[in-house]
């Protein structure tokens, strides 16, 4: 049962990558497990300066997932190579995942700067569709032009392998994608969170300080095996899958879909072992379907 | 932090709103001030809850229904069994005092029953204030009783004296050298307010509870903090209200 | 308890009202129940020739909903006004609303033109955004001078209020809305269903027959919770919210988002009682948070 | 159609992959042909199954472990309560048939036990053609014997006739007046293609299974059909495949 994958040019032992602002900077995930079983891990978005992002409350629960409206919150690309990174060296022996926020173009350059000479990040992952970033946030996302400027004067400072972050809130997914692979993305991840609200019938309002937040986990799978669908018609690049998958089986639909690999967020919150879990659960469902290798079942949905 | 499944002991109501959950583990352990995370059937999210005691391998927790969540959780059964993260957050510190306050609002009185047995073990009598709205909302009065010399307070006087849980405070001035308090946040910040000599545990809406997320990260004199991992309890000074 | 809500000019005694599509006709469901009990009824979309749909499989099943590519299957217009209408009549003794769907707009304004005459239609729903149908179906839903065109040509024809129902798979609704009105829409309703996608392991192919389809039920609420707000605040006119509506609760909340009625549709297939159980909850879940009259709570989270 | 909550009397293993589930509820009817859906916990849809048995208050459904929900029907104990729609669908019409002909292929024997027990009743001992893959398949045939005469073929000729149904039917040409069937597509298909004097019990993925959302229309000679609602029974000459 070969369960490894290749993604950019780098071997991961298994599809499964904890998604971006759902495990931290991982070393605190070491406590709990043995986190070299994963494929790899997508760090924490990180922006040029520390940010503390949004005021609580943050988190609003939904009937099949939740909202969040962090912000972003890091302590800086600064200090996150110069101390998360350690800390993050010292219990995972494989290469991470850097995920980059902002909200000028400058700022994610520079931003992206640091990581080149972070040893054990593999590539970058530009984050483009935070929905909870104020100031240009969105744009990046859903206008293609914009997001290509962005991409392109990313790529020229870039030295590792860049991959896109898509938003869903698009009424064209794949116009986005495809205005990444013109402006030189390696690869792209989607989805990032969906827009959503709770309001709280106690007082009226807007659970969320923000009033509007992201939505994510399992009530999103099916909108995001669409989108992972349609991305992987419309581009050559490799596609990262993600959202609301929580076991094996959602793994493998999201490769028949068409993803190269795959991201567990929402999951890794409401079962701190999720990742691991789906991990182990793997071969056997490999074997349940007749599934030898992992990779030939990436994009099967389009050819069977 | 442990992930754990817990057999439901008792589950029983202590007033109109409180109730009373017990759940069995083996080697189950918790200090003062820490909480845990339950799984509730059909509900997405864990909840938070204080540790309002644990030995012998039992664990009490003290819930106020309020929403889906905990109006779900009244009708788990003993013998029932849930899943559970335990040993969450950083609790009292309680190794200091010697004259402890101990103060608790509404169901914030829960963790504080746990940390004052932990003082009564060492020979400290702890006073404790309870603030309460009525009379009704009253509950483990007796286990308090026996831990700890208990003033009581009321909005509408119908128990102690009458008003918040700051006036109170000014009216009885206990001595002490540390207060540890727990309820609702005007409580708390008035207390900030009042003496920086305080232990505050905190609430938030969390999407973890052991510090992934950032979900419940409030801004502290030193930068941002997690109230399920750095917290919930923080230093009274150290909070920014 | 008032539970009572005036759309656009007729008064509901309560704001449910089942969901195009998960309703037929409505007189099916008095073998279950009786459905007078319900605020109005949005019938089965209809076109202007009989249709039989999208080929099978058209469900599929998804973590906290489900998807359908149906494809507006119904015996067209005439046969609709001649025969559905003459049967509903016979046990639904309040107005009910016809759902109009179309791929050109020549085939809307006849259909809505047959809809005139009905004496137990109170008012049209004007499908711009069935993600099953090929051929315009979508661009009358994403466009907003495409949708503004239509909504004109219809409105010039239609001698009873109008409403614009529309769709989710846009970057920004408000701007469909806004187009919406400004074409004269009398109110707006919204969601139609998200596009998602599910994949049979066993097979590797798409469940459904047209691959895609429309995601429905619990899964979308934060979405549709969202989008209702969003609406409420860009147009003057009603808006009626739906998307995964499954409680009393969740009735209020929507209110609250700024609904001035719902539509429930999953729910009902789900389980056959399910408006007429909200409806019979509503008064305890107002009880609980000392709501008098639902009319006040219409956009509270705007003031909160 | 009747909303019901019915409680698990017995849930067992037939074969490697067929279960027996029997389900009690006061009153309980149904007429052969006829289906229920279960609500099955956690899954969001109900699941469509053939009455293969009804009588004195208890139902019994035979299902094959396929998917998701299926393998968590495994898990019902005796006593849970299920939800189910019961009731559902247009049966068999049996009451013209004096030499009758049932066909099953794999677990679409399921309804015609039910059917042939009634003919049973009736005096009329029914030919059974029941073909599976491989005799490991082979499930209830003691109960079959019961009521009528059954031929077996596999695929694979572990037992009976080596070859498909149709084959089968063609070597053993029993006489019939009408045939029953319910099996794969394919199997239909090519019973309809032989001849037209038959029912056929049709499949179809289902949102409701009562008729309200159109998902399981089929096209007939005489317009689309719903295969929960005029169905799941039809005439072979009627079905479009
Ligand atoms: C560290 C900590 C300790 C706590 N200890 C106790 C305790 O000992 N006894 C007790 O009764 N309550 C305690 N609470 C509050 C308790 O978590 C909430 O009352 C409970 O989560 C409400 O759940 P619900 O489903 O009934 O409400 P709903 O409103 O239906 O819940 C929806 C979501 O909001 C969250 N939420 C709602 N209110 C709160 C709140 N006040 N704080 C945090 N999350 C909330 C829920 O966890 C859930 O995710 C504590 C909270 C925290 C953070
Ligand atoms: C009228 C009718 C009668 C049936 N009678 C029987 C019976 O007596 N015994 C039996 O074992 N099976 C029967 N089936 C098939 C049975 O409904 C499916 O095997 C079952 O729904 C699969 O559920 P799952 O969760 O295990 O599979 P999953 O693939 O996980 O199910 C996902 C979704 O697809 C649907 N689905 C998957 N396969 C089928 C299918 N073949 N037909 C309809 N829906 C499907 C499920 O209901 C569910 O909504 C019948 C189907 C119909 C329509
Ligand atoms: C609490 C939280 C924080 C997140 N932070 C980030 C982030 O910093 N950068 C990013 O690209 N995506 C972020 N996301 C989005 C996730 O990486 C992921 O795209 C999304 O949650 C969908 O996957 P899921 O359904 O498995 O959670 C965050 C999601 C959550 C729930
Ligand atoms: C089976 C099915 C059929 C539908 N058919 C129609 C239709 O004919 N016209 C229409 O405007 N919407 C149709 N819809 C969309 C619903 O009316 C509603 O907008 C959507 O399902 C979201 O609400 P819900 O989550 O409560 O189901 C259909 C939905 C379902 C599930
Ligand atoms: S709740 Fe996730 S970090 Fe505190
Ligand atoms: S399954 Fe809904 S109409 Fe048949």
């Amino acid at each position: 049962m070969d369960t490894s994958v290749n993604l950019l040019g780098y071997r991961l032992d298994n599809p499964v990558i904890p998604a971006s602002g759902t495990f931290g900077f991982g070393y605190e995930f070491a406590e709990f497990y043995d986190i070299n079983c994963l494929g790899s891990i997508s760090l924490k978005g990180t922006t040029l300066e520390p940010r503390y992002g949004n005021p609580l409350p943050r988190i609003a629960e939904c009937p099949a997932g939740m909202l969040n409206s962090i912000g972003l919150q890091n302590p800086g690309v600064q200090k996150v190579v110069g101390e998360e990174l350690v800390k993050l060296a010292k219990v995972f022996k494989k290469k991470a995942i850097a995920n980059v926020g902002g909200s000028c173009t400058e700022d994610y350059v520079q931003t992206v700067e640091y990581f080149n000479h972070a040893d054990n990040i593999f590539a970058i992952e530009l984050n483009i569709s935070c929905p909870n970033v104020k100031c240009g946030g969105m744009a990046f996302g859903t206008d293609p032009t914009v997001a290509g400027g962005l991409i392109s004067a990313v790529k020229k400072v870039c030295t590792k392998p860049l991959i896109v972050k898509l938003s869903p809130n698009v009424t064209d997914i794949s116009v986005l994608a495809r205005a990444a692979e013109d402006a030189g993305a390696d690869a792209v991840s989607l989805i990032n969170t969906l827009l959503g609200m709770r309001i709280d019938l106690r007082t009226g309002k807007p659970i969320l300080s923000m009033k509007a937040g992201g939505y994510s986990g399992r009530g999103v799978y099916p909108v995001a095996l669409r989108m992972v669908y349609q991305v992987r018609q419309a581009v050559n690049i490799p596609v990262i899958g993600m959202g609301g998958i929580s076991t094996a089986y959602d793994v493998l639909e999201m490769m028949m879909a068409g993803a190269s690999a795959v991201m567990v967020g929402t999951a890794n919150l409401i079962h701190p072992f999720a990742c691991r879990d789906i991990i182990a659960a793997l071969p056997g469902a490999m074997e349940e379907y007749k599934i030898n290798s992992l990779e030939t079942i990436i994009g099967r949905a389009h050819h069977a | 932090m442990e992930c754990r499944k817990l057999i439901i002991q008792s589950n029983r109501p202590l007033n109109a709103a409180v109730w009373e959950m017990k759940l069995y583990g083996e080697n189950l352990t918790s200090a003062p001030g820490q909480f845990i995370e339950l799984e509730v059937p059909d509900c997405c999210l864990k909840r938070p809850f204080s540790v309002a005691d644990c030995r012998e391998d039992v664990l009490t927790i003290l819930y106020k229904v309020v929403g889906e969540g905990t109006k779900k959780m009244t009708a788990l059964a003993e013998g029932n069994k849930v899943c559970a993260l335990t040993n969450l957050g950083k609790g009292f510190d309680s190794s200091s005092s010697v004259q402890p306050l101990l103060v608790g609002g509404g169901i914030g009185a829960a963790p504080l029953y746990f940390l004052a047995k932990e003082f009564a073990k060492k020979g400290i009598q702890p006073v404790i204030l309870l603030a309460f709205r009525c009379a009704e909302e009253i509950y483990y009065m007796d286990e308090f009783d026996e831990v700890g010399n208990v003033l009581i307070s009321t909005d509408n006087g119908s128990l102690g004296f009458q008003g918040n849980a700051l006036d109170a405070l000014k009216e009885y001035s206990p001595n002490f050298d540390i207060y540890f308090a727990c309820g609702p946040l005007p409580m708390l910040r008035a207390l900030a307010g009042f003496s920086d000599k305080g232990q505050l545990s905190l609430e938030a809406r969390m999407g973890c509870g052991f510090g992934a997320c950032m979900g419940c990260s409030i801004i502290t004199v030193s930068g941002p903090k997690r109230v399920c991992k750095e917290g919930p309890v923080f230093a009274a000074g150290e909070v920014i209200f």
